[in-house]
């Protein structure tokens, strides 16, 4: 019997040593990825989220290093892999796509032949068994394969660039696809149509997700499970529906009034600007922000705690001692108004 | 007042660009403030030539007995008058002409690239040579002068490609849009944004001169001047034997060490430099 | 490829070049005290003539008449450049600049192109492995070598490789292209005379460019290293090699192409000290006894040469880049 | 009351890649647009990117000169005016760019940035007047106080204070209109609204027109609830009204297809599976726009007759729709 | 063939050398009968067979021309060549030359050959002295002098500096004829002092005579064509391969089959090397004294010998220009100079003179100038107290700064100009501006391009300008230095007056009081007819030389060579190499000269090998 999360992600801290301080660009994250569900996380632009994606295929950016934790990955240990494993997991187990797709690929190199020497590079086959697959795959992907495997990546358009790095993530048949940001620089027909695309494939073959944004409408329509990350931290964790019900956090329920919506005329902008990721505050990192913050939030950094089986959330209002006090902000169920 | 101590601080920041700095204050100490401690004697002391390093000849002496050191700290100030010359000359005509070719576009950006690239064409060295012969040398000022007239082009180029694409960047549309002057945007919004640049080359095109200049004089075709580093050198391997007296070595070696270190200090400090000016790079 | 983009490029190459007879025209008419009048007097007063009979031969060696307005002097030149004549040497007076240039041009070009190739190879290698570890010696080992070969004029390297290698330990010879007591011509004995000659003069050319070309490329490969791809390739699971090699250095080249084409260019003309040094019958060679004797006319001649060499270098490095590089294809 | 500014048939051309023997290929990045802008107004310019939102917002910014059409502002040929007049139209439209970085001269500080134009359009005069001025208006656009920023380079600010930054940059010369080109789309999502809000604030209280690019039809409607929205295709205006009119009927099966694609921050709404009511997805080539209607490669009602003719934009219902089947296109809701 | 020892025999193997410093027994060690040294010459494609195109034809000229004589520099001494003997018959000179001597392409060396040579090359110092030249058979010169002509011996030595055998008839046909023609047309002008060709105007028939020389000069075979011992082979840039000319008229004098030059480039260094790995068996050159000692220490087959060269390196002042005009102010710098410190830096081996200049090298005063007028001339040695005095005396002061001021109470500032590339000039030309500057008179080297400097100097632009100076090239008789010194080069650096005439303008008292004019006396010197009338007249012009200091001499150049006593033998003083550890010093005896000037090709040509003294060992 498989266990239910593909990964579980516990205590994680990912760090920056910069000339002038260290960034904590992820803090104590614990996260499980739970098998054929697509999770999302979203959180400002800095926040932490790619960091942490690229923890899971242990390629964080120099100079980060991970400081503390562990990924277990369908019950192996990440952080304990040799070189050599590593390299083998990378791809055949984890894919992703990139935030930005468009400089994915190797300029100089036909596509086709980019396909080809990854899938050598992990799996002996036959170059023309390789090619019926990414032909196939490219198919699925709605893209013309005789046109694209020729092409150098700069003959395609934005939209057909990232349906190759989505074709890409298929190759090896991973247990896990990353996609960081899939369509931020592509307007919103292209975006809806890779989405389409993209909840086709999860529903065709399974793959478990991991969806990173900072558009909360995009989380809403593709993620069952929700993570918010403010400044590094894991601040909520839930189902999507309830998280988009009744926010717990006071940095969830900003975001989603934030978002202006085609439904709503309403919308209430967060105060403040996000911290400086050199120089976070102390206690709560949103506590400056917060129209809740109370004393004890300047001093102390909230522990993420679980309120019922689902939905975990790192804020004083619900911890232990102030729980009572969740009334004195109002994020009850909203009337839509359709 | 802010900016100068941010200047400093970005450099002490970096090893090498410290060292570099210390590199080169220690050389233009030596070239203003090193004649006035050290006096030159240049009397000739045939019995004494070719000694070792000792208390009073921190460097030995040369083929005629006089001390090798007292040379070194006196030849830098021609040196380093004859770069720092010639950066000045050679970055006023290529700033120029590239800023104003960027800028102006069109035709006369045309001409000016077709000759910067006919001067890219033709190789500098002969042409120096050639320069040289044309234009008698006689003083810094005219050497300068001849190391500059093949120097600036690479530089107007790259200047040039500068200005273009900051030129297309949003804040000097803007500029445009609120109707500020030519003037305003060359002098108060371009000029600040290739000043890291501008600075670094003087640095790197310094250093280039000196190495022109030696090929000069190795040629024969600039002024005798001993107390300078190329003519030392040229004199230490050409034409007084220092290569063949092991004694000599140092005598050698002095002028080549003392250049190859002012480069060092250079580029150190370029590389240290285009943080400090640069204010998008020091976060 | 795109054939109005080799025209284009064609025609603008053809204006330098016409620019540069110019150019080169112009510096020659510069010389001081007009070294054609100065040539002239000379061989008025040697060979017991007219100076009017002087200005008319001289007009002969060096292509065009002095006296003559100066845009039929120009059209007399060209048209004599055009039927292939460079002029004749100032100094010695049978020997046209054409003679010296194809006497002098192939050893040039062998030198500098094995010496370019090597530098280049070991360059790249080098390069690439700099910006691969970053936190390695080779980073600071081949800065400072570079710093000091850039520091130090290249003939010192050739005379200190003549110290050691030939005066000191006598494993090669002193000077010359190959054993002058070998018969000329494609025999082995000849051509390995050739190679055990150019080595020396090969190797100081080494020598200076290694370092730049190892600093550009690691310039050049770091940028590429931070470049998307490069880190996606990674998490594909492609092995090191394959992304030093496909990915970095594939990309990391083709900015060096041009520099390729330049160092080349300079190469050619540039060499003037090393090939005195080595009293190697090059393009330097004769470039340095013309400017050492006041040869305008070779001098003239074999700057334009090589300026006509660097145009089509270049022409041919762009032509080389966008085949090395798919993005570049221009044209409408 | 007159327009404030008033575009007619423009047309922007532009030239293709170079090509010396080769022949010059076009990109007609406007075609006869119309657009009337009152005082005080706010105009959403929305369509998919590459569409020319920009380039009219350069156009009307005098950036780009129109290679065909007239421009009019406060009932003045500008191709006409004096310098006087023109000095007056430079300072009185100006613009707001997406990228705030980009927009800032990263080598000088934000007091710089912000007193050179009104130092050169003498607003002011002295340092010292300069100074309080440029304090006035950083509180204006919420930057308070105001000596925190003064001394500041761009790369020390944060994205929304940047933008903030740039408006205030804009109202310095009490301009009529103010172009803002996608003034939020690289700001975190949580100040946004703070931006747009600021934007309607300086809108109402001070009287200023906006023109709104943006391709995200959520932040347009956000702002421009009471003003006039017009969508981009191809270089063409094809729809044309007020904002709610539109967004509660869209007409052009364009306009149809983009409101389907905006996702909602709803996950009941968001996860049911839309189909685009599109044929296609990929935007024509621009250099080789279709023939007839823009549209008709990826409409799926289109005809014989779109290929060929080019609908006019023609008053509907109160709104301006240029296609051939108005009244034949469905009717369009959220939760078709 | 002339080996003296080679039939010596060593029982001793070990013993490689015998006292005398000759191998024995042993296996040739210089197998091929190869001579090597360093040369320069034209590369190819310049290199030409054309001892007259522009470039020469470099170093080997030494070894492959001939004339009917040879003047040994230094030490005057006239051989026959292709000469076999001469006879002065009233104003006629016969000559007989050689009836065995040919081309290297076989065709005999014949008085056609030498008719040809004066025709066509008629601009000749010789020709200005005869009416014309002879041939009465193939063998027999004559030589018809004017009739004031000069004394028997200048004849010989004006000869002697002819190349003769460098324009072969059977070559150049055309063009001698062609100017034999133009000559024949020519008229004489009948005036004596007016120094042409045999006596002719040719300001007629000059455009046509160019013509020829021009046409003359691009015609070269591609290597020379000539009578001397060794003919150019091969010819690339760094080597030159000559062998032993079979036709020689002397051949078995000439012990060695092949002869190769090698050019050892601008690095000094290149040749050095050349030297102490044996590669080389002669090189002319005699570099610093540390220099010297290391390759001396390195390679102990290696002998340097040395000799004075007769010119000095020297400076002269131009005395047109103030303060320059003043005769004590020119005294005054002149004793503030410590001329053994120039020497020092320019060539240990020199020698530094008491006198200012004389007109003629140092060594050479002792022969040409009277004891009498010896002990007159003034002792310029260092003395800067007299310098100061003399300043004192002009009214010039010098301040607490220790710089002079002159009269006007201005602080000067000189110039010393040197040609940039003479060597051997420019170090001590710094030092001589350093020790001015240390005086209280500042002054600056100026190192000019040698293109313009040599034209500048004579312009007068400079104040004080170097180059050799008592120079006494050429033939040896005091003739030559002094016309050196009052017309040429250093005439005009010094500004003399000229008339209309061209004619040197200076009429100067000498040692007796009686005013000489210089032009009238140098124009009379060559045909005074003994040595005491010679004396006599360069005393007195020596004299006025020195006491007017038109210059000074820094020192007396020293110039030598190396040789490589392994593989050559019969080197100068050969008995004496160990005894002087290899650094030979000046040669003491004027044979010991004579035997080391003959030697250097600069000197003596070929004299080495064709007098046989030279051989393989
Ligand atoms: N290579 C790096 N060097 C230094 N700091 C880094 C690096 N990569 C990330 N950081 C820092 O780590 C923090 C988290 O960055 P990350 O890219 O994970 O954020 P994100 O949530 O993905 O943001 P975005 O929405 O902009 O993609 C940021 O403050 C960033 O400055
Ligand atoms: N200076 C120019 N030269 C040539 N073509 C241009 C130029 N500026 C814009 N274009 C072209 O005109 C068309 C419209 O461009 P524009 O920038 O106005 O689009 P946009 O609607 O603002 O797109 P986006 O949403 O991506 O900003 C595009 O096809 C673009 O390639
Ligand atoms: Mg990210
Ligand atoms: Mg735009």
């Amino acid at each position: 019997m498989q266990a239910a999360n593909l990964v579980e992600i516990r205590d994680l801290s990912i760090q920056f040593p910069m000339k002038r301080g260290v960034v904590q660009a992820v803090q104590n994250v614990s996260l499980d990825i739970p098998r054929g569900k697509i999770t999302a996380l979203v959180g400002e632009s800095g926040s932490g989220k790619s960091t942490l994606a690229s923890a899971l295929l242990r390629m964080v950016s120099s100079p980060g290093v991970i400081a503390g934790g562990s990924i277990k990955f369908d019950g192996t240990e990440l952080l304990k892999l040799k070189k050599r494993e590593l390299r083998e997991y990378r791809w055949s187990q984890t894919a992703m796509v990139f935030q930005a797709a468009q400089n994915a690929l190797n300029p100089v190199v036909r596509i086709g032949e980019q396909f080809i020497e990854t899938y050598v590079a992990h799996k002996k086959e036959r170059k023309e068994k390789i090619l019926d697959k990414v032909k196939h795959l490219l198919d699925y992907v709605r893209l013309d394969p005789n046109r694209v495997l020729n092409a150098y990546p700069h003959e395609l358009s934005g939209g057909m660039k990232q349906r190759v790095m989505i074709a890409f993530s298929l190759l090896l048949d991973p247990k896990l696809i990353i996609l960081d940001e899939p369509t931020t620089a592509l307007d919103v027909i292209t975006q809806e149509y890779i989405f389409n695309i993209l909840m086709q494939i999860h529903k065709d073959l399974g793959i478990t997700m991991l969806l990173l944004s900072h558009d909360i409408a995009i989380v809403a329509k593709a993620a069952d499970q929700v993570g918010v990350m403010y400044a590094g931290n894991l601040v909520e964790v839930g189902e999507t529906c309830d998280m988009f019900a009744a926010p717990k956090h006071p940095y969830t329920s900003g975001l989603i009034k934030a978002a202006p919506s085609l439904l709503t005329e309403a919308a209430e902008p967060i105060a403040g600007s996000p911290p400086n990721m050199l120089n976070t505050p102390a206690g709560c990192k949103f506590h400056p922000r917060c129209k809740h913050a109370m004393e004890m939030c300047g001093r102390e950094q909230p522990p993420l705690l679980s309120l019922d089986n689902q939905t975990l959330v790192a804020c004083h209002l619900h911890s232990a001692g102030h729980g009572t006090e969740g009334g004195a902000y109002d994020i009850a169920a909203k009337v839509r108004a359709y | 007042m802010q900016g100068v101590n941010h200047f400093f601080s970005v450099i002490f920041q970096n090893r090498r660009s410290t060292a570099g700095l210390i590199i080169l204050v220690f050389f233009k100490l030596m070239a203003s403030v090193g004649p006035m401690v050290f006096t030159l004697d240049t009397t000739v002391d045939y019995e004494n030539r070719y000694q070792m390093p000792s208390a009073s000849h921190w460097l030995g002496t040369d083929f005629a007995g006089r001390d090798t050191w007292v040379q070194v700290v006196y030849g830098s100030k021609e040196v380093l008058t004859i770069g720092a010359l010639t950066a000045l000359f050679t970055l006023m005509i290529g700033a120029a002409l590239g800023m104003f070719s960027g800028l102006v576009g069109g035709k006369p950006d045309t001409a000016i690239m077709m000759v910067t690239n006919l001067f890219l064409t033709i190789p500098a060295f002969p042409i120096l040579l050639m320069m040289a012969s044309i234009f008698s040398i006689r003083d810094p000022i005219s050497f300068a002068a001849v190391l500059s007239i093949w120097g600036w082009p690479g530089l107007t180029r790259a200047v040039r490609s500068q200005i273009i694409t900051l030129k297309e960047r949003d804040f000097i549309v803007i500029c445009r849009v609120m109707g500020m002057s030519n003037l305003h945007i060359i002098f108060k919004e371009l000029l600040p944004n290739v000043t890291s640049y501008l600075a670094i080359n003087f640095i790197l095109i310094m250093r280039g001169a000196i190495v022109g200049s030696i090929g000069i004089m190795m040629m024969g075709l600039a002024p005798y001047s001993p107390m300078n580093w190329g003519q030392m050198l040229v004199l230490a391997v050409q034409q007084t034997g220092g290569i063949f007296n092991p004694n000599g070595y140092i005598y050698v070696l002095s002028p080549i060490v003392a250049l190859a270190s002012f480069q060092l200090g250079c580029i150190f400090f370029a590389n240290g430099l285009d943080e400090a000016l640069n204010p998008r790079l020091s976060r | 490829m795109n054939k109005s983009f080799v025209l284009r490029q064609l025609a603008a190459s053809l204006l330098t070049v016409f620019l540069a007879m110019i150019l080169t025209f112009v510096l020659l008419r510069l010389t001081p005290g007009s070294a054609i009048d100065a040539w002239a007097r000379g061989y008025a007063a040697q060979y017991n003539v007219t100076l009017e009979k002087a200005y008319e031969q001289v007009a002969l060696m060096i292509n065009y008449n002095p006296k003559e307005p100066i845009y039929e002097q120009f059209i007399t030149y060209v048209s004599g450049l055009l039927k292939g004549n460079l002029g004749y040497s100032m100094v010695s007076q049978s020997v046209s600049v054409n003679e010296i240039i194809a006497s002098a041009l192939p050893w040039t070009l062998f030198v500098s192109s094995i010496a370019l190739f090597i530098s280049f190879t070991i360059g790249i290698f080098l390069g690439v492995q700099m910006a691969w570890r970053r936190k390695s010696l080779l980073e600071p080992i081949v800065s400072v070598y570079s710093i000091l070969t850039n520091a130090v004029p290249d003939f010192i390297f050739a005379i200190l490789l003549l110290i050691v290698f030939s005066y000191g330990l006598g494993w090669f010879p002193i000077n010359g292209a190959y054993d002058p007591f070998l018969d000329v011509g494609f025999n082995l004995d000849f051509i390995v005379s050739v190679f055990y000659y150019a080595a020396l003069p090969i190797l100081t050319f080494v020598i200076a460019m290694i370092g730049d070309w190892a600093l550009s490329m690691k310039g050049s490969a770091v940028s590429v290293i931070g470049e998307d791809y490069v880190e996606a390739a990674r998490a594909r699971g492609l092995p090191d090699s394959v992304i030093m090699k496909k990915y970095v250095r594939k990309n990391a080249i083709i900015p060096l192409v041009t520099q390729m084409a330049m160092a080349l260019g300079g190469m050619l003309g540039g060499a003037i000290l090393v090939e005195n040094l080595f009293q190697y019958p090059g393009m330097g060679y004769y470039m340095g006894n013309a400017v050492g004797q006041r040869d305008y006319t070779v001098m003239q001649g074999i700057l334009l040469f090589i300026a006509v060499t660097m145009v089509f270098a270049n022409l041919i490095a762009d032509l080389i880049y966008s085949k090395l590089d798919p993005r570049i294809k221009t044209g409408g | 009351m007159t327009s404030l500014l008033k575009l007619e048939h423009i047309s922007m051309c532009f030239d293709g890649k170079k090509s010396l023997l080769g022949e010059r290929k076009e990109v007609q990045a406007l075609s006869d647009v119309n657009l009337e802008i009152k005082p005080g107004e706010i105009v959403a310019l929305v369509g998919e990117s590459g569409c020319g939102k920009t380039t009219l917002g350069k156009v009307i910014t005098g950036l780009h000169r129109p290679s065909k059409g007239r421009m009019y502002f406060e009932g003045k040929d500008i191709s006409g005016m004096n310098a006087s007049e023109l000095k007056r139209y430079r300072s009185s439209v100006q613009l707001v760019q997406q990228d705030s970085y980009a927009a800032l001269n990263p080598a000088r500080t934000i007091y710089h940035s912000l007193s050179a134009p009104i130092l050169h359009h003498n607003k002011v005069k002295g340092s010292k007047a300069a100074k309080a001025k440029v304090r006035e208006l950083l509180e204006t656009v919420g930057l308070a106080p105001a000596d925190l920023y003064l001394d500041k380079y761009p790369h020390q600010l944060s994205g929304g204070q940047r933008q903030r930054v740039l408006l205030a940059r804009a109202i310095s010369l009490e301009p009529k209109i103010i172009v803002a080109d996608e003034p939020v789309s690289m700001v975190d999502v949580s100040m946004r609204l703070s931006i747009l809000n600021l934007m309607a604030e300086l809108n109402r209280n001070m009287g200023i027109a906006f023109v709104y690019i943006t391709h995200d039809l959520a932040t347009a409607k956000y702002i421009a609830q009471s003003g006039k929205m017009a969508v981009v295709y191809l270089g063409r205006i094809v729809e044309f009204g007020k904002v709610k009119e539109l967004l509660s009927e869209p007409k052009h099966p364009y306009l149809q297809a983009l409101l389907t694609a905006v996702p909602v921050p709803d996950p009941v709404v968001a996860k049911r599976l839309k189909v685009l009511p599109l044929r296609s997805f990929e935007m024509p080539n621009v250099e080789d726009p279709p023939h007839g209607c823009g549209f008709h490669p990826r409409c799926p009602y289109a005809n014989v007759r779109c290929e060929t003719h080019l609908p006019a934009l023609d008053d509907y219902a109160g709104v301006s729709v240029a296609c051939h089947h108005v009244k034949d296109v469905p009717v369009w809701s959220l939760n078709s | 063939a002339c080996s003296d020892s080679a039939s010596k025999s060593s029982v001793n193997s070990n013993t490689a050398q015998t006292k005398d410093g000759i191998t024995s027994d042993r296996p040739a060690v210089n197998k091929d009968k190869m001579f090597r040294m360093t040369g320069t010459w034209p590369k190819p494609p310049l290199y030409q067979g054309n001892l007259y195109a522009a470039g020469g034809v470099g170093i080997p000229f030494h070894y492959i021309y001939e004339g009917l004589f040879q003047n040994v520099r230094s030490t005057d001494k006239v051989y026959n060549i292709l000469a076999e003997s001469y006879e002065h018959k009233g104003n006629q000179t016969v000559i007989k030359l050689r009836q065995n001597a040919k081309w290297n392409d076989g065709k005999p060396f014949t008085s056609k050959d030498v008719w040809a040579f004066y025709t066509l090359n008629h601009g000749v110092e010789v020709t200005h002295y005869v009416k014309s030249i002879e041939y009465p058979d193939d063998y027999t010169v004559i030589f018809n002098w004017f009739d004031k002509s000069p004394s028997d011996e200048v004849k010989i030595k004006m000869i002697g500096q002819d190349m003769v055998a460098s324009i072969p008839y059977h070559i150049y046909k055309a063009f001698v004829d062609r100017d034999a023609a133009l000559l024949a047309k020519a008229k004489p002008h009948n005036d004596p002092n007016k120094k042409t060709p045999y006596g002719l105007d040719l300001t007629q028939i000059a455009e046509e005579v160019g013509k020829v020389w021009q046409d003359f000069m691009k015609s070269n075979p591609k290597f020379p064509i000539t009578t001397g011992p060794f003919m150019v082979k091969k010819v690339t840039n760094s080597d030159l391969l000559m062998e032993k000319n079979p036709y020689y008229w002397n051949l078995e004098n000439i012990h060695f089959d092949k002869f190769a030059m090698k050019d050892p480039g601008p690095d000094p260094a290149a040749g050095f090397a050349l030297l102490r790995s044996g590669k080389i068996d002669y090189m002319e050159h005699t570099p610093p004294k540390d220099i010297l000692d290391s390759i001396l220490a390195a390679n102990e087959d290696l002998v340097h010998y040395k000799t004075f060269d007769p010119a000095c390196v020297g400076m002269i002042f131009n005395t047109t220009k103030a303060p320059f005009n003043n005769v004590e102010f020119r005294k005054a710098l002149i004793y503030a100079l410590d001329r053994e410190k120039l020497r020092d830096v320019g060539n240990i081996y020199g020698e530094v003179p008491k006198t200012a200049l004389t007109g003629m090298a140092p060594s050479e005063t002792k022969k040409w100038v009277t004891d009498d007028v010896k002990s007159k001339l003034t002792d310029y040695s260092y003395n800067p107290e007299k310098a100061a005095e003399i300043l004192n005396k002009l009214g010039w002061s010098k301040g607490t700064d220790g710089k002079w001021r002159d009269p006007q109470g201005k602080l000067p500032e000189f110039i010393i100009a040197v040609n940039s590339s003479w060597v051997i000039g420019v170090n001590p030309g710094q030092v001589a501006a350093e020790q001015l500057t240390k005086f209280g008179i500042p002054t600056k080297l100026l190192a000019v391009d040698g293109s313009i400097f040599y034209k500048k100097a004579e312009q007068g632009e400079y104040q004080m300008a170097m180059d050799f100076t008592d120079t006494t090239w050429g033939t040896m008789f005091p003739w030559s230095p002094l016309r050196n010194q009052y017309w040429g080069l250093l005439a005009r650096m010094a500004g003399f007056q000229k008339d209309k005439n061209g004619a040197l303008d200076l009429k100067i008292p000498g040692p007796d009081g009686q005013v000489l004019d210089m032009e009238k006396e140098l124009q009379n010197m060559p045909y005074l007819k003994t040595e005491k009338e010679l004396q006599e007249i360069s005393s007195k012009i020596a004299w006025i030389t020195n006491e007017n200091a038109y210059g000074v001499d820094f020192f007396q150049n020293v110039t030598g060579f190396w040789a490589n006593k392994k593989t050559v033998k019969g080197w100068p003083m050969e008995d004496q190499i160990e005894a002087s550890d290899r650094n030979m010093m000046l040669g003491t005896t004027p044979e010991d000269r004579q035997e080391t000037a003959d030697l250097i090709p600069g000197f003596g040509n070929h004299m080495a090998f064709n007098q046989g003294r030279l051989s393989p060992r």
